[in-house]
C-alpha cells in the first residue's frame, strides 16, 4: 500500500478542487454514504469516500493517477444522498478534468471514448454513432469492440451509415476552437 | 462624587501586555476619581479586602475595577462593594483582559485602550444611582410539565422536599419513553422494574397532584407567582370512580386504531389502559375510533362497567393552579425517518424504528417478547441496525448528535443475541459515542461477547430481494461497499424536540433553539435554569439525553426549585425599566413591543393613560426605552444618559454638535 | 394546444429511432405539439462534462439559444442524458460568471431563459390523466411491468426538479393508467452502466445485469424505460450480459412511449417494436385483448 | 494587519451582553488577535441600542460604529434583535442623508460561542474603516443637503429612530 506523508499535503490542489467544484471538501465527515450508494465501486481502485479523503488530505498524485475518477458514471447517487450536501459527483468530475489537463489517462479506453465522441461532435455538430465507433476502435486498437452487436444493430437500422451533419456545425466547431484557445480557464 | 479605580494585573494575564500602573496613573486625572491603584488579583480575597478598605479609608462612593469580563466577576465585585457599605450598583467594570490584553499585541496601544475603557466606566459610574431590589412573597407550589422519567424525578424530589407538586402529563399514563423500553443500558436491567416503583410513588405521594391527559393551556405571572391553566382533556371515563379493572377494555369491540403505546405495531381497543403498569391505572376512550362517539351506537363499555364510570358526555375541563416555580420536562420525539426515502418510506414492513424494536423485545409488547418481524411474523436471523438516522445529518436539518443511539443500539444488539442465539447483528455506525460510566465497555461487550458485527459507514439504500431486505452500505474501514441480506432492519432514529415544544415555550417565555429544544440560561453554569426566572428545565426537552442524565437534571431542577421556594421572600432585579409619568403620553407603544408583557396600562389620577412597569416581570432588555417616542421610559442602569456618557467619553462632543 | 420546443437528441437519429418516432406519435395523439429546434446540435452528452464543465455547458447552451431564437421558453427532450446536460447547463449559468464563460465560447449568446423538461414530465404534468384514459383503446391489462427511470432523470433533485429522487412514480402512474400491472421495482434509479458500454462492457454487464435480475425477481414481463442509453444497455446488450453472467435473461425493454402508443392505438409502424432486440411479442401477447365495445 | 502599523482610528462598538459581548469574550479567551481600534460599549440587548447613540458617536467624530447582537431567533430577550434589525436597517438608509458615509456603520450577529467569527468581523470592519480613513470633520452647514432632508421629512419617512418600529 502507498504511504502518504500528510505534511506533504498539496494545499494548492485542495484549493483548486474546491474552487473549480464550488464545494467545501472539509464538509465531508467520511460517513461513506457516497461509497455505499455508488454502483461503480466494484471497479474502483479508491472508493468515492476515499477519493474525498485524499482530496481533503491534498494527495494530488494519488488522485490524478487513480482509476476511479475515470470510471465514475456521474449517476448522481453520491450527490443526491450526501448528508453534508456535497456535490460529490462534481468533485469527481473536477478531479478527472485536472487529470486530463495534466496528461493522465489511467483508464485509457474511457478517455479515448470521450475524445472520439467529442471529435465526432466537433466534426458533424452531432454525435455520429457509427463514425464514433470507428474512431474509437482505431484509436484504442480494440477493433473487435461490440462486433457481436453489429448484425442486430445494422439489421434493425439502428445505426445510419451516414452522419447527419448540421448546418451550424461550424458554430459547434468554433465552440471547441475557442475552448482550446481559452485553455482550462475557459 | 468620590470614585476609586482599581487596575487588576490578573497575574501576567493583563500586566503582560498592558502597563497597569500607567493606566492607574491616567485614571487619576479623570473627573471625580480620587483614588487609583493597580492590584495583582482584584478578585482574590486580599484584592477584595483592599477595595473594601479603600472605600472606607478614602470615603469612596463609587468603584471601578478594570480586570476581566463583567460576565465573569461583576457579581463578585458587586458583593464586595456592598460589604463596604455601598449600593451594589455604584460599581462599574472595565474589561481590559478579554477585550484588551488577550487580543492586542502592542503594549502601547493596549495601555491606551485600557485607559479609555476605564474612562468610559468612570463616566458611566458618575451617572449611576443606587438601586434597591423589591421584595415579594411566593406561592409554595411547583408545576412539573411532563411525566417522563425527568419529570417524575423532579416531581418526587420537590414533593420529598416538602413542596406541593402539580404534575401535568399529555398522555394517558406517566412514564414517558422509558416506560416503553424493554431493558436499559449499560446494566441491561428491566426498564419497567426500575421505573415502575417511581411511578407508583407519584400516584401515592401526598404532596403530588397528578393530571394526565392534560396540557398546559396558559401561563401568566412571574417567578414566585405564576397563574397556570391546565386543560384536562375528556377521557369519557369518570376517573374518580374507575378502578382500572379492565373489563371494558376486554369487551370493547372496536379494535381498529393503531396502539400508540406499542408504536403502532398493533391495534388497540377504543377504550384502553395503555399498559399494565400505567399510572394512573384508569381507562380512557379514544374519541376518534369509539363506535359510540363516532356512530352513536355500541355503549358496551358502559354496560359492563361495574362502577358505571363511563360518561360519553364528558367535556374538557380547565383547572387553574397557582405555582411559584415551573419545571419543564416535556422530553423529545423520535425523528421521522420517512425523510430518508432511500430507506423505503414505509414501503418495507420490516424496516422499523428502534423504539418499535423495544416493543418487540418487551415481554409486555405485542409479541410477548418474542422477536417477530412485522411482515410475516418470522423470527429474523440477520438483523441490521442503522445508526444516525436523523442525527448528524445536515441534509435533514439534524446536524446534532442525539447522544444515546449508539448505546441503545449496542443494547439491542446484545438483546437480539439473547433472544435469538443463532442470529447475527450488523450495526452500521459513523462513530461510536459512548462517554459514560461503563458505556464503552458495554459497546465492546456487544462486539466481543455477543459478536455484533460493527460496520463503519452509512447505508445508502435498502431494497427488497425475495423475502429479504438488501442493505447496501459502506465499510469505510475496508474502503468499499458492502451488502447485507437482512431479515429485519432497525433504524436508530435520533431525537428531535417534542411536538408542541415551541408553542409551550411561547406560553412559558422560554426560547427554543433552532431545533426546538429549550435554551438553558448558561450552557455550563446554569444548565437547568432558563432566562425566565422561576422556570427550570429537566431532561431531553433541553437537548437529547439518556436516562441517567435526565434523572440527574430532574433532581437538579428540583433542587433549584427547592432553593427558590425556601426563601420567604424573593428579590427582583432592580435594573428594570421605569416610567417617568410626567413625560409618558400613554401611547402604549412600549406595551406593544415588550416581549415579556411586563408593561401595563394604568390611569393616573386625572384619568390619563400611562404605562407602568411590573418590576417582577421586566427582564431588563430595554427595548421599550428605545421605542418610547418621549424618552419617558428608561432602563435603570442603562439609561440613555449613561450610555451617551460612555459615547461621549470615547468621542468627545464638539461645540456645534452639542444637542443636549 | 400545448407547444414545446423539441430536442430529439443524437441517439434519436440512430440507436433509439423508435423512441423518437413513438414520442412524436404519442405527443401528437395527446395534443402536445413538439416544435423541432432548428439545426440543433449535440448537447455534449456525458463525455463533454467529463472533460470540462464550460465546454459541456456551451454545447448545451447553443441549443438553448436556438430555442430562445424560436421565441420559446419551454423545451422538452425524451432523453434523460440530454436533459441532464441541458438542465445542468441552465443551473450552472444561474451564476453570471459561469454564464459569461459559456457565452464566450458561443457565436450567439444564451440568455438562459429556457426551462427544459423531459417529455415524460411534460406529459405527466400537463396532460390530464382522464384525457389519456379516455383515449386508451387497447388497455395494457395482463402485462406486468417494471418501470425503470435510470439514474439521472430525477437526480440530483435540486437540478432536475421532477418527481421523486428515490422512488419516482411518473411512469408507474402512467402505466397503471393504461391498465398495466405495475410491479414495485426496487432499483428504479440505479445506474445501468451509462456510456461505458463501449469502453468497459464489463461494467454494463454487471450493473445492467443487476437490473435485469431484479426485474425477474419481481416477476416483470417487461421493463419500461425512458432513457435511450438504459434501453440500449438493457436490450441491445442483453445478449452480452447473458454471456458475461452466464444468465439467460429474455426480458424485453420498451420505451414508455411505445407502450403508451400501443394503448392509444397508434399505428405500429410509428412505434417501432421491430427495432427492439429482445423479442417483445411474448410480453405483448400477455396483454388481454379488449372486449369488443357494446 | 495594517491597523496595528498606522494611527489608530476611533471605532465604537455596541454589543449585546448575552451573545456578542460573550463572543468578544470568547475571542479573547481564545487569544484571537484583533486590531485595537475598537472600544466596546455593553448594552443588555441590541434592542436597547437607540440609533441616536450611533448618530451621536458618528457626529462626535467616531470613524466607525459597529453594532452586534444575537443571531435572529436566538435573542436572549426573544425578539430584541428583530427590533434592532429594523431600526438599524432604517438608520443605514438614513445616514447618507446626513452626509455620513454609511459604510462607517455596520451591524452584524455574533453568538457567544463565535469567537473566531468575532475576530473576523472586527478585523474586516477595522480594515474597512482604515480604507475609508479618518472621518471628515462633521460640519452640518456644508455637508448636509438640508433641502433633501426637508423633502425627506415632508414625505413622512419620519425619524429613523422611531419611524421603523410601528408594528
Amino acid at each position: 500500500m502507498q504511504i502518504f506523508n500528510l505534511a506533504d499535503a498539496d494545499q494548492g490542489f485542495i484549493d483548486e478542487v474546491e474552487a473549480r467544484s464550488h464545494q467545501n471538501v472539509k464538509n465531508c465527515y467520511q460517513c461513506g454514504n457516497c461509497t455505499a450508494g455508488c454502483p461503480y465501486t466494484f471497479v474502483y481502485d479508491y472508493s468515492v469516500s476515499q477519493i474525498m479523503r485524499l482530496v481533503q488530505t491534498g494527495q494530488k498524485d494519488a488522485i490524478l493517477k487513480c482509476r476511479s475518477i475515470w470510471l465514475c458514471g456521474s449517476c448522481q447517487s453520491c450527490t443526491t444522498r450526501c448528508p453534508n450536501k456535497i456535490d460529490v459527483a462534481r468533485v469527481m468530475d473536477v478531479c478527472r478534468h485536472m487529470a486530463r489537463e495534466e496528461g493522465y489517462a489511467t483508464e485509457r479506453s474511457v478517455k479515448i471514448f470521450a475524445d472520439s465522441f467529442l471529435e465526432s461532435v466537433e466534426r458533424h455538430g452531432r454525435a455520429y454513432e457509427l463514425g464514433l465507433m470507428a474512431s474509437y476502435m482505431t484509436r484504442s486498437g480494440r477493433v473487435f469492440t461490440d462486433v457481436d452487436l453489429a448484425p442486430q444493430v445494422l439489421m434493425r437500422g439502428k445505426l445510419p451509415f451516414k452522419p447527419h451533419p448540421i448546418q451550424g456545425r461550424e458554430q459547434v466547431a468554433r465552440i471547441f476552437e475557442r475552448f482550446r484557445k481559452g485553455g482550462k480557464n475557459a | 462624587m468620590r470614585i476609586g479605580v482599581f487596575i487588576c494585573h490578573c497575574g501576567s494575564n493583563i500586566a503582560g501586555t498592558v502597563d497597569c500602573p500607567s493606566v492607574a496613573a491616567t485614571a487619576l486625572t479623570y473627573p471625580d476619581v480620587v483614588f487609583s491603584t493597580d492590584t495583582m488579583y482584584a478578585c482574590s480575597e486580599p484584592g477584595q479586602d483592599a477595595i473594601i478598605q479603600a472605600v472606607k479609608d478614602k470615603n469612596l462612593d463609587g468603584v471601578v475595577v478594570a480586570s476581566c469580563t463583567p460576565r465573569m466577576h461583576e457579581q463578585t465585585f458587586r458583593r464586595a462593594v456592598e460589604r463596604a457599605g455601598l449600593n451594589r450598583y455604584m460599581f462599574e467594570m472595565a474589561n481590559i483582559r478579554e477585550h484588551v490584553s488577550w487580543i492586542g499585541k502592542t503594549k502601547d496601544l493596549n495601555t491606551g485602550k485600557a485607559a479609555e475603557l476605564v474612562r468610559m466606566a468612570v463616566e458611566k459610574l458618575r451617572r449611576n444611582r443606587p438601586l434597591m431590589a423589591k421584595r415579594f412573597e411566593t406561592t409554595k407550589r411547583v408545576l412539573v410539565i411532563g411525566g417522563g422519567v425527568a419529570g417524575i424525578q423532579a416531581a418526587l424530589d420537590c414533593a420529598d422536599g416538602g413542596q406541593e407538586v402539580v404534575l401535568v402529563e399529555r398522555e394517558q399514563s406517566i412514564g414517558g419513553k422509558m416506560a416503553k423500553l424493554d431493558k436499559t443500558f449499560p446494566t441491561v436491567d428491566c426498564s419497567s422494574c426500575v421505573l415502575g416503583p417511581k411511578m407508583v410513588d407519584i400516584a401515592q405521594h401526598p404532596n403530588i397532584t397528578l393530571y394526565t391527559c392534560a396540557e398546559v393551556e396558559s401561563v401568566g405571572g412571574y417567578v414566585g407567582n405564576f397563574q397556570v391553566t391546565v386543560r384536562r382533556k375528556a377521557t369519557h371515563v369518570d376517573w374518580t370512580k374507575c378502578t382500572g379493572c379492565g373489563l371494558c377494555v376486554e369487551k370493547c369491540p372496536s379494535r381498529k386504531h393503531p396502539d400508540p403505546f406499542n408504536e403502532n405495531l398493533c391495534n388497540a381497543p377504543s377504550i384502553n389502559i395503555p399498559f399494565p403498569q400505567a399510572i394512573p391505572k384508569k381507562a380512557a376512550i379514544n374519541a376518534s375510533s369509539c363506535l359510540m362517539l363516532t356512530k352513536g351506537k355500541c355503549g358496551l363499555c358502559a354496560k359492563v362497567c361495574p362502577v358505571k364510570c363511563i360518561d360519553f358526555e364528558q367535556k374538557d375541563e380547565l383547572v387553574n393552579v397557582d405555582v411559584g416555580a415551573i419545571v419543564v420536562a416535556t422530553g423529545y420525539d423520535l425523528f421521522d425517518w420517512h425523510k430518508y426515502p432511500q430507506y423505503g418510506e414505509g414501503r418495507y414492513k420490516d424496516v422499523i424504528t428502534s423504539l418499535q424494536y423495544e416493543r418487540l423485545l418487551s415481554a409486555s409488547g405485542p409479541t410477548g417478547g418474542h422477536i417477530k418481524r412485522p411482515s410475516d411474523g418470522k423470527e429474523p436471523k440477520n438483523v441490521v441496525f442503522i445508526q444516525c438516522v436523523g442525527s448528524r445529518d445536515k441534509s435533514v436539518n439534524r446536524p446534532y448528535c442525539s447522544g444515546f443511539c449508539c448505546m441503545y443500539t449496542a443494547k439491542q444488539a446484545i438483546l437480539t443475541k439473547d433472544h435469538i442465539p443463532d442470529s447475527q447483528s450488523y450495526v452500521f455506525y459513523m462513530d461510536i459515542r459512548s462517554p459514560g460510566k461503563l458505556y464503552d465497555e458495554f459497546v465492546r461487550r456487544a462486539m466481543e461477547e455477543y459478536g455484533a458485527q460493527y460496520v463503519r459507514g452509512r447505508v445508502a439504500m435498502i431494497y427488497p430481494k425475495g423475502d429479504k431486505l438488501v442493505v447496501r452500505g459502506a465499510d469505510t474501514l475496508a474502503g468499499t461497499q458492502v451488502e447485507v441480506p437482512a431479515d429485519l432492519v432497525v433504524l436508530a432514529v435520533g431525537a428531535e424536540s417534542a411536538k408542541g415544544a415551541v408553542q409551550l415555550g411561547e406560553k412559558l417565555r422560554v426560547a427554543p433553539d433552532q431545533y426546538g429544544f429549550f435554551v438553558e440560561s448558561h450552557p455550563k453554569l446554569k444548565p437547568v435554569e432558563t432566562n425566565t426566572a422561576g422556570v427550570f428545565l429537566a431532561g431531553a426537552c433541553q437537548g437529547p439525553k439518556d436516562i441517567p442524565a435526565s434523572v440527574g437534571q430532574g433532581s437538579a431542577a428540583a433542587s433549584k426549585v427547592l432553593g427558590l421556594l425556601s426563601k420567604a421572600m424573593l428579590e427582583s432585579d432592580p435594573a428594570v425599566s421605569r416610567v417617568n409619568p410626567a413625560r409618558c403620553v400613554g401611547c402604549g407603544k412600549c406595551i406593544q413591543t415588550c416581549p415579556f408583557g411586563a408593561i401595563k396600562e394604568i390611569q393616573d389620577r386625572f384619568g390619563n393613560p400611562k404605562a407602568e412597569v411590573i418590576d417582577t416581570v421586566c427582564q431588563g432588555c430595554g427595548i421599550c426605552t428605545v421605542t418610547c417616542p418621549q424618552g419617558a421610559i428608561q432602563l435603570e442602569h442603562f439609561t440613555d444618559n449613561q450610555i451617551l456618557a460612555e459615547v461621549n467619553a470615547l468621542c468627545p462632543p464638539k461645540m456645534f454638535a452639542n444637542f443636549e | 394546444m400545448l407547444k414545446v420546443a423539441y430536442y430529439p437528441g443524437c441517439s434519436g437519429q440512430g440507436t433509439s429511432l423508435e423512441y423518437d418516432t413513438s414520442t412524436r406519435a404519442v405527443c401528437k395523439a395527446l395534443d402536445v405539439e413538439l416544435m423541432d429546434i432548428p439545426d440543433w446540435s449535440c448537447c455534449g452528452s456525458s463525455p463533454a462534462h467529463t472533460v470540462n464543465h464550460v465546454l459541456s455547458a456551451a454545447l448545451s447552451a447553443r441549443n438553448l439559444a436556438q430555442v430562445e431564437a424560436m421565441g420559446m421558453t419551454k423545451a422538452a427532450t425524451p432523453c434523460p442524458s440530454c436533459l441532464t446536460n441541458l438542465r445542468t447547463a441552465s443551473h450552472k449559468m444561474d451564476d453570471p460568471e459561469f454564464k459569461d464563460k459559456v457565452n464566450a465560447l458561443l457565436d450567439v449568446p444564451c440568455k438562459n431563459s429556457v426551462d427544459t423538461q423531459s417529455v415524460l414530465q411534460v406529459l405527466a404534468e400537463n396532460v390530464d390523466p382522464e384525457l389519456i384514459k379516455g383515449k386508451v383503446v387497447k388497455p395494457l391489462t395482463g402485462i406486468k411491468i417494471a418501470c425503470y427511470y435510470g439514474c439521472i432523470m430525477n437526480r440530483p433533485p435540486e437540478v432536475m426538479r421532477f418527481d421523486h429522487h428515490e422512488n419516482p412514480m411518473a411512469m408507474d402512474n402512467l402505466m397503471a393508467l393504461l391498465g398495466a400491472e405495475v410491479v414495485p421495482f426496487p432499483l428504479k434509479v440505479e445506474c445501468c452502466g451509462a456510456s461505458y458500454g463501449i469502453p468497459r462492457g464489463d461494467i454494463v454487464a454487471t450493473l445492467s445485469g443487476k437490473l435485469l435480475d431484479a426485474s425477474r425477481d419481481v416477476g416483470a414481463d417487461a421493463i419500461v424505460t425512458a432513457c435511450p442509453l438504459c434501453q440500449m444497455n438493457l436490450d441491445l446488450r442483453q445478449g452480452q450480459i447473458n454471456d458475461a453472467l452466464r444468465e439467460n435473461f429474455r426480458i424485453p425493454v420498451f420505451y414508455y412511449t411505445q407502450l403508451l402508443g400501443y394503448a392509444l392505438g397508434i399505428d405500429r409502424a410509428e412505434l417501432g417494436f421491430e427495432k427492439l432486440c429482445v423479442d417483445p411479442r411474448l410480453a405483448l401477447g400477455r396483454i388481454k385483448q379488449p372486449q369488443q365495445a357494446m | 494587519m495594517p491597523a496595528q502599523d498606522v494611527r489608530e482610528l476611533r471605532i465604537v462598538g455596541f454589543l449585546c451582553n448575552w451573545c456578542s459581548y460573550g463572543g468578544a469574550d470568547t475571542a479573547g479567551v481564545g487569544r484571537f488577535t484583533q486590531p485595537t481600534d475598537l472600544r466596546i460599549i455593553r448594552v443588555p440587548c441590541s434592542g436597547r441600542i437607540d440609533p441616536l447613540f450611533i448618530v451621536r458617536a458618528l457626529m462626535n467624530g467616531a470613524d466607525g460604529v459597529l453594532v452586534s447582537g444575537c443571531h435572529p431567533r436566538d435573542c436572549h430577550y426573544a425578539e430584541g434583535n428583530f427590533y434592532a434589525r429594523r431600526r438599524l436597517e432604517m438608520l443605514k438608509r438614513f445616514l447618507p442623508i446626513t452626509g455620513i458615509d454609511e459604510r462607517r456603520f455596520e451591524y452584524t450577529w455574533v453568538s457567544a460561542s463565535e469567537g473566531q467569527r468575532w475576530q473576523h468581523v472586527v478585523t474586516e470592519f477595522t480594515r474597512r474603516i482604515h480604507e475609508l480613513g479618518p472621518a471628515p470633520s462633521f460640519n452640518p452647514k456644508s455637508d448636509v443637503d438640508w433641502n433633501a432632508l426637508a423633502v425627506q421629512a415632508s414625505q413622512g419617512q419620519g425619524c429613523p429612530c422611531h419611524g421603523s418600529i410601528q408594528a
